[in-house]
């Protein structure tokens, strides 16, 4: 039998965030964190969710970054299947979805709150899965991307120009997946990310 | 030609052609949308059920003593109901505050 | 033989069966040809012959939309365009297959634009063949009228209820009259059960017609039209069957060979110039030259193992493209291609050599002289053992003019 | 015409009289504060479980049905985008042979087709003029909310002059965005087909009265139309919690012009005598944020002229 090498490496990260009101925020997320990692030399993908699409007011989405140090075989697929990172951008949807399903032991939650991540840990009925939760307070005097050209299927406009570049730091911090440098090499919001990487509370499991 | 059987656990009914739900669509909750948790006061209220006519997820009914109800398996949490209480006798609470989970669902839909 | 002889046009004879199928809704749209299919039918309903609904569709798209509610609603419908007309309904065909309502369209050929050409080409609703409906050609009213019925009956039955395109071509078959025996009621009544559908639309027992899916779901549908397509063929020899017993009529299922004189070559063809050749083949009989002629009756189902198998018989097959396919594999017409890949599969010592013959195009009638020509080219080609040329384009060929074999 | 009609009870006094069941109900993906489904649940309360509904494709059909699950108690049917008129009026001919030929037993239903906009006014114009043309006894709703608002708020002629959408970009070269005076779709069709007995224009602003307008329609022999604006929070930009406040501002301000015309006789409905300024009703939304003062007073002339259009009672001799 031929030794193949069967599977490709791919860290993968889910954000989800809520329809309409932060649908923008969260594909600007998975961007952020998708082109920091490609600063360094990583292979990247970043996409949304297509069934959530389209999306409507507080209908929970979902959008994926992926990030490999090989290139990535399998390009076109829906969905992350075994997220290795959660990213909440709006926190309350902890307690309506299995938001880690899929996910490796050995993961990481942050959340987009300004509570301390134990008092959050008790929605999640799976939390052996974790190594560490975290939160950040992206929430506070950032600007809500608010603009209807900011659409599935169109071109980004902007990078991280508002709680995308706070949460693509918390995850810099948590995840060590790429540098805080080469997020602010990407980012519009720089003050932004430099302080998601700052203040994001952790608590390792 | 012979074509591939379709697994049990695949199958849908030819054409598409599904049941109708009577009360509630169940393959449908919908509360794990809600941010912010609508909270009638029950002593202030005045029964007038404009919270009940102006819900578009038929998510607020009317009990057998008259009082509003508010269904959290489907509430989205838009807050109308607040918004057009005549005696502003509905609060919305974020929803983290509850420990109750009252919709948690393995996928979103 | 039971029923009534009359002298009718192919359209006027699906009036008749449509008559007959007791149609309790009717949507139309003027187009030439098939026009006259719905001024019978429209007189019908005005004097009392026929109860139906007859709607006056605002177009082509509106036309097939009524039928679609009707159908899902449990009435019994019929619809009918030509050319442009079949292609602007051309969003409603997949819904209406995938919702699985079995309503009937009369399809009179004409040509595509550009410009206004009011010929029989087969290229209107062949583009539509790859929709999940029943499609097949008549090359007689009498055929017409029998087909009317037998689509009906094959698409409401419960294991198919599949949509049919009962096809003819236009002004042929439509305006040319023949002998039709127009069956009885009692006849009908016993061939075609009344249309019950499980699930209407109807509030009594209320059921959701087509929420959305997810990707994953797509195939698990794509893949029941095509077993219902499957077992379409399965039953269409039974019915044929059926239809022999109650009404006398005799069809082939699928394909009718024609070869009274043991011959190598055959001819491939679908539709009204069945009739010239079969003349064709007699007047060549007389001359030496034997000629062969398999017939299509159903385009869809196609009948891939029956088709091989009458095809396999011969040495060379001519298949015949009323239609056109700018751009396709062998740069024919749609048939040529299915044909192929229909031979594929036979032993090498079985597998005959294709010809394609363009011919018919824009409606231009094909003549005796025509199916001379092919003959000459497809036993030239048997004895030389040799494809020399893959299509011929009928009517701008060098070598038309000489028929000496 | 069938026989076996069944007369809906009207006029609903008021809200404490609406009909407590749901035909359209708890469980489907549409916005949290959508205009549109709440206009679905008040017109399904109203019509009652002896219904059909048609949906062509659009908000009310993908936000409802996805997925493979549907919010109806009562039969539906997707149609396509195009052609909810034209089956619709399939439907009602197969009830009428059906019934008169012994082959259906039960009452003639309510036959509704809940189109967007787009549906009735645009892309779906053809067939739901051969609707009412042909006077099948069939309802016509054009939920309005002034947009492809399905696959992300593209402009249709429903929108207002000067809203963004994703397809009317506000820019340097056309900073009004939206260029063109929406459709009078309810005109249109009253006055472009002359068997219509009943049309209406409601809102979901006063839910008694929209509920019986639907009866009322429902209650005519013959095609029926109803057009019904829904506010969207998603393609207006306004806070969910706001969307009837939405709908009693577009009345408050003369943007939406509430009045049927029954059998001939115009009555306004919630009109009131002295108009707030239009400027009330644009600011409140995120997709008139880039409109100059000079786009704001062609609005309010434009407004101006369709109240005092409005205003006289013009009836059509019958």
């Amino acid at each position: 039998m031929v030794e193949t090498k069967i599977k490709n490496q791919v860290i993968e990260v889910t954000i989800w965030a809520t329809g309409v009101l932060q649908d923008a925020e969260g594909r600007d997320t998975a961007n952020c964190i998708a082109a920091a990692a490609a600063q360094e030399g990583k292979h990247v993908q970043a996409f949304d969710n297509y069934v959530d699409l389209p999306d409507r007011v507080n209908v929970p989405v979902r959008k994926y970054a992926r990030i490999s140090s090989e290139e990535i075989q399998e390009k076109y697929l829906y969905e992350n299947d075994h997220p290795n990172i959660v990213v909440l951008v709006e926190p309350s949807l902890i307690k309506g979805y299995n938001i880690l399903r899929g996910m490796p032991e050995g993961g990481i939650l942050i959340l987009n709150t300004d509570r301390d991540p134990e008092e959050l840990l008790k929605f999640v009925p799976n939390k052996e899965l974790l190594r560490a939760i975290a939160t950040v307070d992206a929430k506070v005097d950032e600007k809500i991307v608010d603009d209807f050209m900011d659409i599935e299927g169109a071109s980004a406009k902007t990078l991280g120009r508002g709680i995308g570049a706070v949460l693509a730091g918390a995850v810099a911090k948590v995840s060590g997946e790429y540098t805080l440098e080469s997020l602010k090499k990407v980012v519009q919001n720089k003050e932004g990310a430099q302080k998601g990487y700052d203040s994001v509370k952790i608590k390792q499991l | 030609m012979s074509k591939p059987k379709i697994p049990k656990e695949k199958q849908l009914p030819e054409g598409l052609i599904v049941d109708c739900p009577k009360t509630e669509q169940e393959q449908m909750t919908t509360g794990g949308w809600r941010i912010l948790r609508s909270v009638i006061d029950q002593d202030e209220c005045t029964h007038c059920r404009v919270c009940w006519i102006n819900c578009p997820d038929a998510a607020i009914s009317v009990d057998e003593s008259g009082d509003m109800k508010i269904n959290l398996k489907y509430c989205k949490g838009c807050g109308i109901c607040a918004a057009t209480c005549t005696v502003g006798a509905i609060s919305r609470v974020p929803e983290l505050d509850f420990d109750e989970v009252v919709v948690y669902r393995d996928l979103p839909y | 033989m039971k029923g009534e002889k009359k002298f009718l046009a192919g359209l006027a004879a699906v009036a008749e069966a449509a008559k007959l199928a007791d149609v309790d809704v009717i949507s139309s749209f003027p187009i030439r040809p098939y026009t006259g299919l719905m001024v019978d039918l429209s007189l019908k309903v005005a004097n009392g012959e026929l109860d139906a609904e007859f709607v006056h569709a605002e177009g082509e798209h509106g036309q097939l939309a009524i039928v679609h509610g009707a159908s899902a609603s449990g009435a019994r419908t019929m619809t009918g365009s030509s050319g442009v007309g079949v292609t602007y309904a051309f969003e409603t065909y997949s819904p209406i297959s995938g919702g699985r309502c079995p309503v009937q369209m009369v399809i009179a050929d004409r040509t595509l634009d550009p410009p206004g050409d009011f010929g029989s080409e087969h290229s209107d609703v062949l583009c539509a063949r790859d929709q999940g409906w029943i499609m097949g050609w008549a090359e007689t009213p009498q055929e017409a009228l029998d087909n009317t019925l037998i689509y009906y009956r094959l698409g409401e039955d419960k294991r198919v209820a599949l949509p049919q395109f009962n096809c003819q071509d236009g002004y042929f078959v439509s305006h040319i009259p023949g002998d039709v025996v127009v069956p009885e009621q009692s006849q009908v009544n016993e061939f075609l059960p009344p249309y019950k559908l499980d699930k209407p639309l109807d509030p009594l027992r209320p059921y959701g017609h087509g929420p959305q899916i997810y990707s994953d779901q797509g195939p698990v549908l794509e893949l029941q039209r095509a077993i219902v397509m499957d077992k379409a063929k399965e039953i269409i020899p039974g019915i044929m069957d059926d239809f022999k017993r109650i009404f006398g009529r005799k069809y082939d299922p699928f394909i009718e060979d024609y070869n009274p004189n043991n011959a190598e070559v055959c001819l491939f063809i679908n539709g009204a110039h069945a009739h010239t050749a079969r003349y064709a083949i007699a007047n060549l009989k007389s001359q030496g030259v034997n000629l062969a002629l398999c017939k299509l009756r159903f385009v869809r189902p196609w009948a891939t193992d029956e088709i091989a198998e009458a095809l396999s018989r011969y040495k060379v097959v001519g298949v015949i493209e009323t239609n056109n396919s700018f751009g396709v594999a062998r740069e024919a017409g749609v048939f040529t291609p299915e044909v192929a890949a229909t031979l594929y599969d036979l032993p090498e010592n079985k597998r005959p050599m294709l010809i394609s013959f363009m011919a018919g195009l824009g409606g231009e009638a094909i003549r005796l002289k025509d199916f001379y020509f092919m003959a000459k080219k497809l036993i030239n080609t048997a004895q030389r053992k040799k494809l020399e040329k893959p299509v011929y384009w009928i009517g701008f060929e060098e070598d038309e003019e000489d028929l000496t074999f | 015409m069938s026989d076996n009609t069944v007369i809906l009870e009207e006029p609903i006094a008021s809200v404490l009289k609406a009909p407590l069941e749901e035909q359209y109900v708890p469980g489907h993906r549409t916005c949290g504060g959508c205009g549109p489904a709440l206009a679905y649940r008040l017109i399904a309360k109203a019509a009652g479980p002896n219904t059909i509904f048609l949906g062509p494709t659009g908000c009310m059909y993908v936000a409802n049905t996805s997925y493979v699950c549907v919010p109806f108690a009562v039969p539906w049917m997707h149609t396509q985008i195009t052609d909810g008129g034209g089956v619709a009026s399939g439907v009602e001919a197969a009830y009428q042979a059906m019934i008169r030929k012994g082959k259906y037993k039960g009452d003639f239903p309510n036959i509704i087709v809940m189109g967007g906009d787009g549906g009735t006014s645009d892309i779906g114009l053809q067939a739901v003029s051969g609707a009412m043309y042909r006077n099948h006894d069939l309802l016509v709703i054009s939920y309005d909310n002034e947009s492809y608002a399905n696959t992300g708020i593209q402009v249709s002629p429903m929108t207002p002059y000067g809203a963004a959408t994703s397809f009317t970009p506000p820019g340097i070269t056309i900073p009004e965005a939206k260029k063109f005076w929406p459709k009078d779709l309810t005109a249109l069709i009253y006055y472009g087909h002359p068997m219509v007995k009943y049309v209406a224009n409601a809102t979901i602003g006063y839910p008694v009265d929209l509920m019986n307008k639907v009866r009322k329609a429902l209650n005519k022999k013959g095609a029926s139309f109803i057009h019904v604006h829904s506010a969207c929070p998603k393609g207006w930009r306004f806070d969910a919690s706001r969307t009837i406040e939405m709908a009693k501002l577009a009345i408050q301000t003369g943007m939406w012009i509430n009045y049927e015309i029954d059998e001939g006789k115009k009555k306004l409905d919630h009109v009131p005598t002295k108009m707030k300024p239009v400027e009330e009703y644009l600011k409140t939304q995120g997709r008139f944020n880039h409109l100059r003062a000079e786009d704001v007073q062609k609005i309010q002339r434009f407004v101006d002229s369709k109240v005092a259009e409005a205003r006289p009672v013009a009836a059509r001799a019958v």
